[in-house]
């Protein structure tokens, strides 16, 4: 890449469901903690990027009344509707491109406001499925479970070990929402049915939450940070819509990561990659997202959980924060993923800190059984 | 920033009522149109940016369902909505993408299908901006009679009336100027053949008979709803160069925000704007996107505007604030005929959004309508003098949001 | 002459809906503070400490500064008419706003003139939007000086501040 | 010391709702024309073969142009992808529901097409179905020319 990209500071709000704060003052707090954890003033900052969208908000032009909270006061500004990767990435072609220094990304949601699982249904093709209507992004995506699970031989006990993993780790993350240290595999089970085989904890919470990122490109980087995060490879795709697609695969995030590794000069994640942390919204997209990701063959995800290779202290650890069955606050939740890949080359993890990481991958996703996919690889080190 | 310029653009007869075709047809129609004059395929398009209102269509992400329409199968493609600027917005996507070197072709498509919504097109979309703040105030005793009265007087002229009364106090302008202006617009739409309002050789004295909404807006002065989808393709130098005769080069491009300019902040809170026609966010996205254009002096080097004027105090209000005339003359070269197609600032040829405005597409579509006249296939819209420099601007939000791009014949 | 118009052909449609009204928001007690000040026949705003600037309503946070508006400052119940709008007489039927008629639902009179306006309070840096009452609206001109028009009932509402009304008859 | 909390809950106005009528174009037309007939259109893609299902005017994976000449009725029946069962449903306010009678739902690649269709499954136990199944559509009475004239779909008979 011409102009190279650095994190400079981040923030993320206490994510839980029905905050006892504004939409303005949510986003304001944690602007202000982004930026004062990347030690600039609003002045420094050039572009701003925000991640937020009109049906969750409940609001047309849901970022109008958050420009002065977001710091954005005569200052360029713009709306990514979808997920803070995303954002993060439209963000970081303005800093390339040379026309700005320093850009702040802010991503929010609050799911208190109208369960976000009624917007996902919303987003369904008004001619057929809407018109049929039994499709919302639960159905779909156990629809999506069962077809993988048949294939590959995996239980609800599996999907239920794989939300134990989380959940358990969440409880050492501060700023997760459902923090559950003693949880097992048959309480998981035992929880609200919704779509077999779905039950409500191998489902992400509605939550409530912000996250920011501050980017500046390199040399104003240096000058700003002394361990900046390095953004080495970057890359989104979009797969075809829910009806013409392959469910078994997640074709978009294979390519996104193969793009973002190309990018990044990784050969071998499973070993290159200190940490990933990756948005499942349920639990099955974990071990399609290690097998999209060439963590693993197709269908050997579950082995992966198995041997705890993807535990907090095995050989790369996946989601030591809890990812999002811990907390789903929709838009941010990718910004979120962003935010403790560099808690964790940062050392800043305190409480779920994986020793010496040097490169972490990211992930967001968007639409209903991950249509659209965002890999990002972060690097400390010059 | 790498050299960036405009090979193609494509959009859909803009119309009242497109009930011939899905949203989704409607948007590959400007697609396809695109494709075709930029001489591409999709396979050559390397990603995506797309964007509209979803609250007026009534689809959330429609991006997701009808990726299928606009190629994004397979390709990185990023959705982007502010607004009123939307349209600016997305065209500003795919200029960053290629300009950062990043990507060698983007495309750019917004759209507006408002006959889906049963509701006038516009009336629930606008009044669900403030649709929280509305609900606080109403339960605090906002009295009905001062929301009608203070918001509503007439439909969309709402927001945009006391704009006009505070520029019109401080410039001297007169109705008679919003009459020529609105008259100047549809007789430009009548020669675009895409344009919505299209009244062929229309003059002041038709729009003045029409029905009074509060003083000083007319019914002939409020923009349509309309239907519609615009795109553009963007490519790097050599790709343009190689596809493309005489490409629309990126010079400069800004999107400043202001505060909210009018009316209410987030919980019914007031705003420290006390001129909303003073648009401190357009002369500060006009500065910069001038700096990069390496433009000293608009007035002379600036050939031609697209201008976003749902109501047509607007088309005077911003030319002055992008410094195309100075503060409050510029109904003065409107009466000179500076403005028409043959004067010496030619604004609005397409009829701007005056004419015609699918709220996604406007804001793309004074970018594509400036490119158009760059590269010289405006058809019978293309202004009189060879046009070297122009530049498109777009707001949304409460009047607060502001996209400006610059475009010219030859690379920076 | 007038606009040209061509013939489209209509196609079949599908309905569907978005339940708007079912969303639900979180505010903060600043209009609270507004109204409790209107009902001592008070104008509340906040005060930056940053710019000076008093906003009225309050509101929470100041954009200029990027800090919050602790501050609160009662502005003069008399003003400046910084812009105003005449409306034609009202017309029942013409208008509907979430499909009630103003007229029907009492909020309006059948060929009232409504002049609503922008007035900025002495203190104040916002314009506030409200109703020019008992006044010619022939005589309405900007700059004209006003003061508050309070309800009978005070209520702790925003209706307990009418409008405005010219400060000389 | 503040004794209520400084943020208080603003309930919308449930009457106030967005009510919207898309229109399908002409190639989603004469697929919804063709229920009313108990028949299926599926559009076969000119240039790369992809056959959808329902009908539409544009190939997804090679951009090119379909119409009334690239229409292929198919008999409906089909291989059950997927299915599951639901025990709650949404009621469009954003509520979870639970149904006192769970629904089962199915992924159906219909045959001689490349879609899937995600339809409700009825006249079978929940235990009995198994992925690969073939599945037909079973009509409602009274035919209006809508996604509503197939009830649901169920374990073909031959």
């Amino acid at each position: 890449m011409a102009k190279r990209v650095a994190i400079i500071g981040y923030a993320q709000s206490q994510h839980q469901y029905d905050v006892q704060k504004t939409r303005e003052d949510l986003v304001f707090d944690v602007v202000r903690d982004a930026m004062k954890n990347a030690g600039i003033l609003r002045e420094d900052i050039g572009t701003v990027v925000t991640a937020s969208t009109d049906f969750l908000d409940g609001r047309t032009i849901s970022n109008v009344f958050l420009s002065m909270a977001v710091g954005a006061y005569l200052k360029d500004e713009s709306k990514v509707e979808e997920d803070g990767t995303n954002a993060l990435y439209y963000a970081m072609m303005k800093l390339v491109s040379g026309a700005y220094d320093v850009a702040l990304v802010e991503a929010h949601t609050v799911g208190w406001q109208f369960n976000p699982h009624q917007v996902w249904a919303l987003t369904t093709d008004p001619l057929v499925e809407r018109q049929i209507g039994v499709v919302n992004d639960v159905s779909a995506s156990a629809l999506q479970a069962r077809m993988y699970m048949q294939k590959y031989g995996v239980s609800e006990k599996d999907l239920a070990q794989i939300a134990v993993k989380s959940l358990q780790d969440a409880s050492k993350n501060p700023n997760a929402q459902r923090k559950l240290p003693k949880v097992n595999v048959n309480q998981v089970l035992g929880s609200k049915k919704f779509c077999e085989p779905f039950t409500e904890l191998m489902i992400s919470p509605i939550s409530d939450g912000c996250a920011v990122v501050i980017l500046a490109s390199e040399d104003k980087a240096k000058k700003l940070c002394e361990k900046p995060v390095w953004i080495q490879g970057i890359a989104t795709y979009q797969d075809d819509y829910l009806r013409d697609r392959d469910l078994l695969s997640l074709t978009s995030l294979k390519k996104a990561a193969k793009k973002a590794y190309q990018m990044a000069k990784i050969k071998n994640p499973l070993r290159e990659l200190g940490v990933a942390e990756v948005t499942a919204r349920f639990a099955h997209e974990e071990l399609m997202i290690y097998e999209a990701l060439g963590l693993c063959k197709p269908g050997e995800g579950k082995n992966l959980i198995s041997k705890g290779i993807t535990k907090r202290n095995g050989k790369l650890p996946v989601n030591p924060s809890g990812g999002a069955l811990a907390a789903d606050p929709v838009c941010a939740t990718g910004l979120v993923r962003v935010i403790e890949a560099v808690k964790q080359i940062k050392g800043e993890a305190n409480g779920y800190q994986v020793p010496k990481v040097k490169r972490a991958l990211a992930h967001g996703q968007w639409g209903i059984c991950a249509q659209k996919n965002t890999v990002i690889i972060l690097g400390g080190g010059k | 920033m790498r050299n960036t310029a405009i090979i193609g653009c494509g959009q859909t007869p803009h119309r009242a009522r497109r009930r011939d075709v899905s949203v989704a047809e409607l948007v590959s129609e400007a697609v396809s149109a695109a494709l075709e004059d930029a001489g591409i395929t999709m396979k050559d398009v390397d990603c995506i940016f797309s964007g509209n209102m979803q609250g007026f269509g009534g689809i959330a992400q429609p991006d997701l369902w009808l990726g299928d329409w606009i190629g994004a199968p397979g390709k990185p493609a990023i959705r982007i909505a502010t607004g009123g600027t939307t349209g600016g917005s997305v065209a500003h996507g795919a200029l960053y993408a290629v300009a950062s070197g990043m990507y060698d072709i983007a495309l750019a498509v917004a759209w507006e299908k408002h006959s889906d919504s049963k509701e006038a097109g516009a009336t629930t979309g606008l009044a669900h901006v403030g649709m929280g703040n509305l609900f606080h105030a109403l339960s605090y005793g906002l009295s009905l009679k001062n929301l009608i009265a203070t918001t509503a007087v007439g439909a969309a002229a709402g927001v945009a009336v006391y704009q006009a009364r505070f520029y019109m106090h401080r410039s001297g302008a007169t109705i008679e100027h919003l009459d020529m202006v609105a008259a100047k617009d549809r007789r430009n739409a009548a020669k675009n053949p895409y344009a919505h309002l299209r009244w062929p050789n229309c003059q002041p004295e038709d729009i003045a008979k029409t029905e009074m909404i509060a003083y000083p807006f007319r019914y002939g002065h409020v923009c349509p709803a309309s239907d519609g989808a615009s795109c553009i393709v963007v490519a790097e130098e050599k790709l343009a160069k190689k596809l493309c005769k005489k490409p629309a080069w990126l010079l400069g491009l800004a999107s400043y925000s202001d505060e909210e300019n009018q009316l209410q902040s987030e919980n019914y809170g007031g705003v420290g704007v006390l001129d909303p026609s003073e648009q401190m966010g357009c002369r500060v996205s006009a500065k910069k996107a001038y700096a990069m254009a390496g433009i000293t002096d608009p007035q002379k080097e600036i050939d031609l505007a697209e201008i976003y004027q749902p109501f047509p105090s607007q088309e005077l209000i911003f030319a002055e604030r992008l410094g195309l005339f100075d503060d409050g003359t510029a109904w003065r070269y409107l009466e000179k005929g500076e403005t028409d197609i043959n004067g010496s600032m030619p604004t609005d040829l397409s009829g701007g959004v005056n004419a015609t405005n699918a709220i996604g597409s406007s804001a793309l579509q004074r970018v594509l309508e400036c490119a158009l006249q760059i590269m010289g296939k405006a058809g019978e819209h293309q202004a009189a003098k060879p046009v070297h420099k122009a530049i498109a601007h777009g707001w949304g939000g409460v009047t607060n949001y502001i996209t400006v791009t610059i475009l010219g014949d030859s690379p920076r | 002459m007038g606009y040209i118009k061509d013939e489209i052909p209509q196609t079949m449609m599908v309905e569907g809906d978005w339940q708007v009204g079912a969303y639900r928001y979180k505010a903060n007690r600043l209009l609270e503070e507004y109204t409790q000040g209107l009902k001592q026949k008070k104008i509340i705003g906040s005060l930056c400490l940053g710019c000076g600037k008093v906003i009225v309503p309050p509101r929470a946070i100041c954009g200029r500064c990027h800090r919050r508006q602790e501050e609160r400052r009662e502005v003069s119940p008399i003003g400046t008419i910084t812009c105003f709008v005449i409306s034609p007489p009202v017309v029942r039927g013409k208008y509907k706003l979430f499909g009630l008629d103003p007229v029907d639902t009492g909020a309006l009179k059948e060929g009232e003139i409504l002049v609503p306006c922008f007035v900025r309070f002495d203190g104040s840096d916002s314009n506030v939007a409200c109703l020019l009452l008992n006044a010619d609206p022939q005589k309405v001109f900007i700059g004209m000086r006003v003061k508050a028009v309070w309800a009978e009932k005070l209520e702790g509402k925003m209706s307990d501040l009418e409008g405005v009304e010219p400060l000389e008859k | 010391m503040e004794t209520k909390s400084n943020v208080i809950t603003v309930q919308g106005l449930p009457i106030v709702v967005a009510n919207f009528n898309w229109s399908v174009g002409f190639q989603m037309e004469r697929f919804l024309k063709a229920l009313g007939n108990k028949k299926i259109l599926s559009a076969k893609c000119p240039e790369c073969g992809y056959t959808y299902v329902p009908a539409r005017n544009r190939c997804g994976k090679c951009y090119a142009r379909m119409d009334e000449k690239d229409l292929v009725e198919i008999s409906g029946k089909g291989i059950l992808l997927s299915y599951t069962r639901a025990y709650v449903e949404l009621d469009g306010k954003g509520n979870w529901i639970d149904l006192k009678e769970p629904k089962i739902i199915g992924a159906i690649k219909l045959d001689g097409a490349d879609s899937t269709l995600f339809m409700p499954l009825g006249e079978v136990q929940f235990e009995n179905l198994k992925i690969g199944m073939l599945v037909e559509p079973v009509w409602n009475s009274e035919l209006k020319g809508s996604w509503k004239d197939i009830k649901y779909y169920k374990p073909a008979s031959a």
